[in-house]
């Protein structure tokens, strides 16, 4: 699995275009980007620039149509089929006739894992998010922070080293994001996993990344890639020091840059 | 045993008193014959049934059993115990209908579904246009009761005497409040509740014997019937399966199905068959004159 | 092409080519007696090619054809079909079914266009299970009086057009239609009425599910009783038929319209009219034309039903049911054909204006958000 | 109760109106038969009684048809051939026989509409187009026809029941077993799960609230096709039948007794639909 | 309407309980706030507060079961007959059938404003929000932040002096929600309009403020009152500025106290 590359995830020269009746749709264009196993890497663009695409594209939800895409060095498709990855959608999407445990345990039924594993990985994933004592309730009886945490443990219930997350905390307030980010970082820094992840949110992607690609629509490019010079331990109030702030301004800009309002939106 | 299924042309009822009394009483039994007796209904062809293999023999008009041998079944009559017809039109006096000058412009109620074929001949006799055009009759197909009499939808309604004339006496019309036109009594009946087996069978010797034994059996059932005609209309309603038949109301008919049975002699009589066939042809109901549409070997037999 | 077979679309076309080669091997004592059949027999063994060579789709489509052709034309005046014509019959099914199977997956790769060959499918699978209609019950002698060949039922709808016309006017132009629009717009005005009122929504909705379970045979004599023979009756039946699906479709839709849509009116102080005209009559839409589409399937069959219990001498139930008595069974199917492409067609119509009334509806414009 | 009370109201009302109807539409008749029994003044109240109780009412009245279903039901033992209880039960019988092929057979189409593009494409119109073919006309004829391959008493009955009752769960299961969102499948995707899979994991409990609603139209048109069938087959008896005897013999009660007893079988079978609905529902964890 | 004082919402000890199955949910309890003609007030606080619950008790579409609250000096009710204000619902509740000038001209139609003067109105706040050139378009067709610019061009149509807002910018990314912020603060300088604004983000809250009320859960209570004291012209790097940083610090700890993580989320 970790042949000859440390890459994860290659992209050279990618394009990905939707078909559409009054003229086709450039979602990616021309996409040049390495990530290496290890990283953490944001994403982060306008509504509508690609970044969903992207990930659709890594996890084989979307076919490329043009350039090359690696995962692990294999197809994309070969690699969906090794199962190496954990895809956590904007949306928890969580059964809602499954409780809690029984949706986590979903991706383990089908993988054919054992009955004690699935359990042993269940308990285990719970408590990593913070959901332990909640196995037996329903969707429905959570709240939605509580369900996007759900679909987080679903996601990492099979070990995948790479995680794709598309904006996972879209929903969640401040705090909650707060508190949820620092044990990502946590889980990261112990398990040595590569994250994709998808932001709109500034200080995130900074508090978060190890690199930030920023990305501009019409067609979806990919503007500016910052690596950032920050520590791998990060406390909360990192977000307080200058070299925060600066690589945010950094983001910002490139963002901005991106961006002419009127026809984005 | 020989085992053969009878399709009646209508529900369970008096009507159909000797094949049930046949069957109750055991008659089919010491002839050694297993009988399955159908009901029937409006929705229910016995010409199609028997076509399709449901039935051995069933019990059909001639018209009807005539133009079914046109249409492609090939039945022929085994044997016709019922002589005469009970078929009548009757006429409220509020009609104002007394003879059959009376008619045109009228709204007459005709059954369809295979009876209709006696009121054609009949109209087409006296020359009555039934096709909507001036100096006609306007022509309804008629539900199987009363009520377009008692409710005035129909200046004349078409009845059985046996059957819904009785309704129409319960519901206190009589002779002297309708005008009735009864088929027989007007030289217009057409054969009615014949036996009718298809052709191919009967070049079978041991078909024709089962069949000779069945009408043989059947007979006997008639006779017992309107000889005993209370414990007839039990025996009826104890057959029903449906349990909508009321005893009084086939004791009545069991009375006036005697009226039209020869329990006696279930031949039939040419001269009234070649009649019916010439009324079919006439009226272009049949195309051509039927050739083997009858036998006596079985009622020969059955002497 | 070969490489590109699914799983089914394999098989089918081993059915096809072995029933091919079966057939021409048990044509060959009697060669030269079906010489259609024989081509068909063999350019079917031949497609088993498609294993090594390319084979395109088309050419299925044409086998089949070919296949109904030569079944039709080699079909006996009297008694049963041989043996072997029976394989052409599986064979050229196959073909018609691994064509459309095939064709379904050029349109899905977008290699032909949806419009146009979308409707061919459904076509092909109509007239394949004519031609099988046909062969069996001709092949097989089926007594017509049981089940008429549709070329039978085709030549009589030919010639008693007038009939069949005059049956369709006073059905469904005179029973149908009227039936079908006062019962449609009463269900429609009762379930604003009862919208309005709960206490009456709770009392008529249990009532109307109880009358909706009520078997409408049963309503045709009483209604024939109550109305007479003619059309009104039927008319009637059809009301009786359309009101309560339109009532319980309705009051459900009266309530589609989403809490925050009635707290925006809310926030206007929008009338009671205003809030049902602008906001919840258009949000019941979709409901109003579920009820509208099952309705019109619903009323033919009722005006037909209520023609069983007494009518004026015109009618397709009318011709039904004195048809049958009658053994008149082509005439019968003619009509049954009437009502199917009117019904279908009044459907079709219903489906086509609600495409354009509720096309901002997801399930209408394609379900993109 | 203040479910009870509207539905109470409404009932009271309806009879109400069906009693004074009654009077309406039997008063003709009855006028024509006191003046040929030369009664002439009737009292009015008695005139009212009179037509509350003839014995072929061109509208019953609601105690003259309670009263059939009384005499017809509880008063009579339930093998009796005169019991609506013994023909309800055929009637059930076939009904419930019906529904099990029609939504089998429902259910296959569905799963064949939805994992095959060919079947999406061709069975849909003809489908709906099966449903515009008036099953009166043809349920004689098929009575026959499955008469002559060997199929009689329950099972023709049964086969028209499915004819009519597969039509809504083929329509309901098609877009419950689409009812999925796109991501719930891409989840399922990046898994690398089977179809096999995906239909029992996510499609089919899924389709669950659709599969209810349908069965529910479903059971309530199977009675209808069962009853149907027996007016083209009077062998056995059954609901059907007695509608039919009631109607050839102009007992209006008996129709309308009939009519009611089928109403009814109609709601309980609902009524035990959802009573399963409920049960799996719970089962399934949806909120109460 | 400007009667004898400037008030326009005045609450006091008030509490908003919803019956439910299993034991009341109090949504609001003892809540006293005054907003003055003119402010800009911004509600904050984790999610299920009570924030949607107090802005919908204003609109009248809650009544509250205990304590006073008045509108422009009157009942709720009078004042949602009198159509005193303009309300944004969290989600843009366009009417699928209607396209965006007919969305917008909805309350007009209603209100029985005349076709000439709705059709300039419609003109008027639709080029406000940026969405001229849409007009003909129906939502389905728009993005969700221009669906959700529409439904505020909606709320402004009619001119109310008061608009309560419910996170209208919550589904939209940091450069078009930094735009939005600085027109709607822009029209507020121009018509002296008083605004009543939901909100999750601290900067958010802060940048548009004249006050900023705290809120915590279970049960729904005001926890802090934050009376901003930057000038009323505000850049959009007056975010950077020390003064900014400390109220918003101010504000998140007075939300962190309100915030006790395991039982909200
Ligand atoms: N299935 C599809 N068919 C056609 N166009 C699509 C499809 N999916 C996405 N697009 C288009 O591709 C472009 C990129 O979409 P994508 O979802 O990747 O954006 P995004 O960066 O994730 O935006 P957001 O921040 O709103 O989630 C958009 O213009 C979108 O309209
Ligand atoms: N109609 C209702 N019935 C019962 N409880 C309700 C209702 N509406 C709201 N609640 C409850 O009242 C509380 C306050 O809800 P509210 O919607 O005001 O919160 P909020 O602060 O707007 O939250 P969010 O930030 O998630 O929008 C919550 O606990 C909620 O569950
Ligand atoms: C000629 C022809 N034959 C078969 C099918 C496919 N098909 C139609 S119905 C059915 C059974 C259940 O789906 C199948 C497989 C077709 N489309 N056209
Ligand atoms: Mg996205
Ligand atoms: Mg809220």
């Amino acid at each position: 699995m970790d042949g000859r590359t440390t890459a994860v995830v290659e992209a050279s020269s990618l394009g990905l275009t939707f078909p559409a009746g009054d003229g086709d749709i450039v979602a990616l264009s021309d996409v040049n980007l390495t990530i290496d196993k290890g990283e953490f890497v944001s994403f982060i663009g306008p509504s509508g620039c690609g970044k969903t695409t992207f990930l659709r594209a890594i996890a084989d939800l979307e076919k490329p149509t043009s350039g090359t895409l690696t995962v692990n060095g294999q197809t994309p498709e070969n690699a969906r089929k090794d199962r190496a990855y954990g895809y956590v959608f904007q949306a928890a999407a969580l059964y809602p006739w499954r409780t809690i445990e029984d949706n986590v345990a979903l991706p383990l039924e089908i993988m054919g894992y054992g009955s004690a594993d699935r359990a042993e990985r269940v308990r285990r994933t719970l408590a990593l998010v913070n959901l332990s004592g909640f196995e037996k309730k329903y969707p429905w009886q959570l709240s939605g922070g509580m369900q996007q945490r759900a679909s987080i443990a679903r996601a990492l219930s099979f070990d995948a080293d790479l995680l794709l997350m598309d904006e996972p905390f879209g929903a969640l307030d401040e705090i909650v994001r707060d508190h949820l980010n620092s044990e990502l970082l946590k889980l990261w820094a112990r398990t040595e996993k590569t994250i994709c992840f998808v932001t709109h949110s500034i200080p995130e992607a900074v508090y978060l990344s190890t690199k930030i690609v920023v990305m501009s629509p019409r067609p979806g490019r990919v503007t500016d890639v910052i690596v950032s010079t920050l520590p791998r331990e990060r406390p909360l109030d990192i977000r307080e020091t200058p070299e925060f702030l600066e690589i945010a301004a950094r983001v910002r800009d490139g963002l901005r840059a991106g961006h002419s309002y009127e026809e984005v939106v | 045993q020989d085992a053969l299924t009878l399709q009646l042309k209508w529900v369970t009822q008096a009507q159909f008193a000797g094949y049930l009394v046949a069957e109750s009483k055991g008659f089919y039994d010491e002839e050694n014959l297993d009988i399955t007796i159908l009901p029937g209904g409006p929705n229910i062809a016995p010409e199609q049934v028997i076509a399709g293999g449901g039935a051995d023999i069933i019990v059909a008009w001639m018209a009807a059993a005539m133009s079914a041998r046109e249409a492609g079944v090939p039945l022929v009559n085994i044997a016709q115990p019922f002589k005469r017809s009970g078929l009548m039109m009757i006429c409220p006096t509020e009609s104002e209908v007394t003879e059959v000058a009376d008619f045109p412009g009228k709204t007459l109620g005709v059954w369809f579904f295979g009876n209709e074929y006696p009121f054609f001949a009949w109209m087409n006799k006296e020359g009555i246009p039934t096709d909507g055009s001036e100096g006609g009759v306007t022509v309804l197909q008629q539900s199987f009761d009363i009520q377009p009499m008692i409710q005035g939808q129909a200046d004349c309604i078409s009845v059985m005497t046996y059957n819904e004339y009785g309704q129409a006496l319960d519901a206190g019309y009589g002779p002297d409040n309708l005008t009735i036109f009864n088929y027989t009594e007007m030289g217009n009946d057409l054969l009615e509740d014949g036996l009718y087996v298809m052709e191919d069978t009967l070049s079978d010797p041991a078909k024709v014997d089962a069949y000779t034994r069945f009408v043989r059996a059947s007979m006997k059932g008639w006779q017992y019937a309107l000889d005993n005609p209370d414990e007839a209309a039990q025996i009826v309603v104890d057959m029903d399966d449906t349990g909508a038949a009321e005893l009084a109301h086939q004791r009545y008919m069991v009375e006036e199905v005697s009226k039209l049975v020869d329990p006696s002699d279930p031949a039939l009589d040419e001269a009234t068959y070649d009649r019916t066939v010439k009324a079919l042809m006439d009226q272009a109901i049949i195309k051509a004159e039927p050739e083997g549409a009858f036998t006596t070997a079985v009622t020969d037999a059955t002497n | 092409m070969s490489r590109t077979l699914s799983m089914l679309q394999l098989y089918l076309a081993l059915i096809a080519g072995g029933c091919g080669l079966l057939g021409l091997a048990a044509s060959l004592p009697t060669i030269g007696a079906a010489p259609l059949m024989l081509i068909f027999f063999a350019v079917s063994a031949l497609s088993l090619l498609r294993l090594v060579l390319p084979w395109s789709f088309w050419l299925d489509g044409v086998l089949a054809v070919l296949g109904a052709w030569a079944l039709i034309a080699s079909l006996p005046a009297e008694g049963l079909m041989p043996l072997h014509h029976w394989l052409a019959l599986i064979a050229s099914w196959a073909f018609a079914w691994l064509f459309v199977e095939r064709l379904a997956a050029a349109i899905r790769a977008g290699k032909l266009p949806e419009t146009g060959t979308g409707l061919v499918i459904p076509l092909i699978f109509g007239l394949a299970l004519i031609v099988i209609w046909e062969v069996v019950t001709r092949g097989a002698s089926v007594s017509p009086v049981l089940l008429p060949a549709p070329s039978a039922i085709a030549t009589r709808f030919a010639a008693s057009t007038g009939i069949l016309w005059a049956d369709f006017v006073q059905t469904f132009i005179k029973s149908v239609i009227p039936g079908y629009v006062i019962g449609c717009v009463a269900g429609l005005l009762v379930a604003i009425a009862v919208d309005r009122s709960p206490f009456l929504k709770a009392g008529i909705m249990p009532i109307g599910n109880f009358m909706s379970a009520l078997p409408i045979i049963g309503i045709a004599p009483i209604m024939v009783m109550w109305f007479g023979f003619d059309w009104q009756s039927k008319a009637a039946v059809v009301v009786a038929m359309t009101f309560f699906p339109m009532l319980v479709n309705t009051v459900a839709g009266l309530n589609a319209a989403s809490t925050i849509e009635r707290d925006l009116m809310s926030t206007y102080a929008a009338s009671y009219r205003q809030t049902l005209m602008k906001l919840r009559l258009p949000a019941a839409g979709p409901f109003i034309f579920n009820a509208l589409k099952i309705n019109s399937t619903l009323a033919l069959i009722g005006a037909i039903v209520a023609e069983f219990f007494g009518t004026p001498v015109v009618g397709m139930g009318f011709r039904i049911s004195t048809g049958v008595g009658r053994l008149a069974i082509d005439l019968v199917w003619a009509e049954i054909a009437v009502a199917a492409i009117a019904g279908s067609a009044f459907y079709g119509v219903i489906a086509l204006i609600e495409r354009g009334v509720t096309f901002w509806h997801p399930s209408v414009r394609g379900g993109r958000t | 109760m203040n479910r009870i009370l509207p539905v109470l109201t409404i009932l009271l009302a309806i009879i109400a109106i069906w009693y004074a109807a009654s009077v309406w539409m039997n008063a003709p008749w009855q006028t024509r038969l006191n003046e040929r029994a030369d009664l002439a003044n009737v009292p009015f109240t008695e005139f009212v009684a009179q037509t509350w109780a003839q014995d072929k009412p061109v509208l019953p009245s609601p105690h003259q048809v309670a009263g059939e279903i009384w005499n017809a039901t509880i008063a009579l033992e339930p093998t009796s051939k005169r019991s609506l209880a013994y023909h309800g039960w055929i009637t059930l019988s076939a009904t419930l026989l019906g529904f099990a092929f029609g939504t089998s057979l429902g259910v296959l189409l569905a799963v064949a509409i939805i994992h095959n593009d060919a079947s999406d494409r061709s069975l849909m119109p003809w489908i709906i187009a099966s449903q515009t073919v008036p099953i009166v006309a043809v349920a004689p004829m098929l009575v026959v026809g499955l008469n002559a391959v060997g199929l009689t008493g329950l099972v023709p009955k049964a086969l028209i029941s499915m004819y009519l009752s597969f039509f809504p769960v083929v329509v309901g299961m098609v877009k419950g077993l689409r009812s999925p969102e796109g991501i719930q499948l891409d989840l399922l995707r990046t898994y690398d799960a089977t179809p096999w899979q995906a239909f029992w994991k996510l499609r089919w409990p899924a389709a669950m609230p659709f599969l209810f609603a349908s069965m529910k139209v479903g059971i309530a048109i199977s009675l209808i096709g069962a009853i149907v069938a027996e007016l083209s087959n009077t062998a056995g008896g059954g609901l059907g039948v007695r509608l039919l005897t009631g109607s050839v013999n102009g007992q209006t009660v008996q129709i309308w007794a009939a009519l009611f007893i089928a109403a009814g079988l109609a709601a309980v079978l609902v009524a035990v639909v959802g009573r399963a609905e409920h049960m799996v529902n719970r089962r399934m964890g949806v909120r109460a």
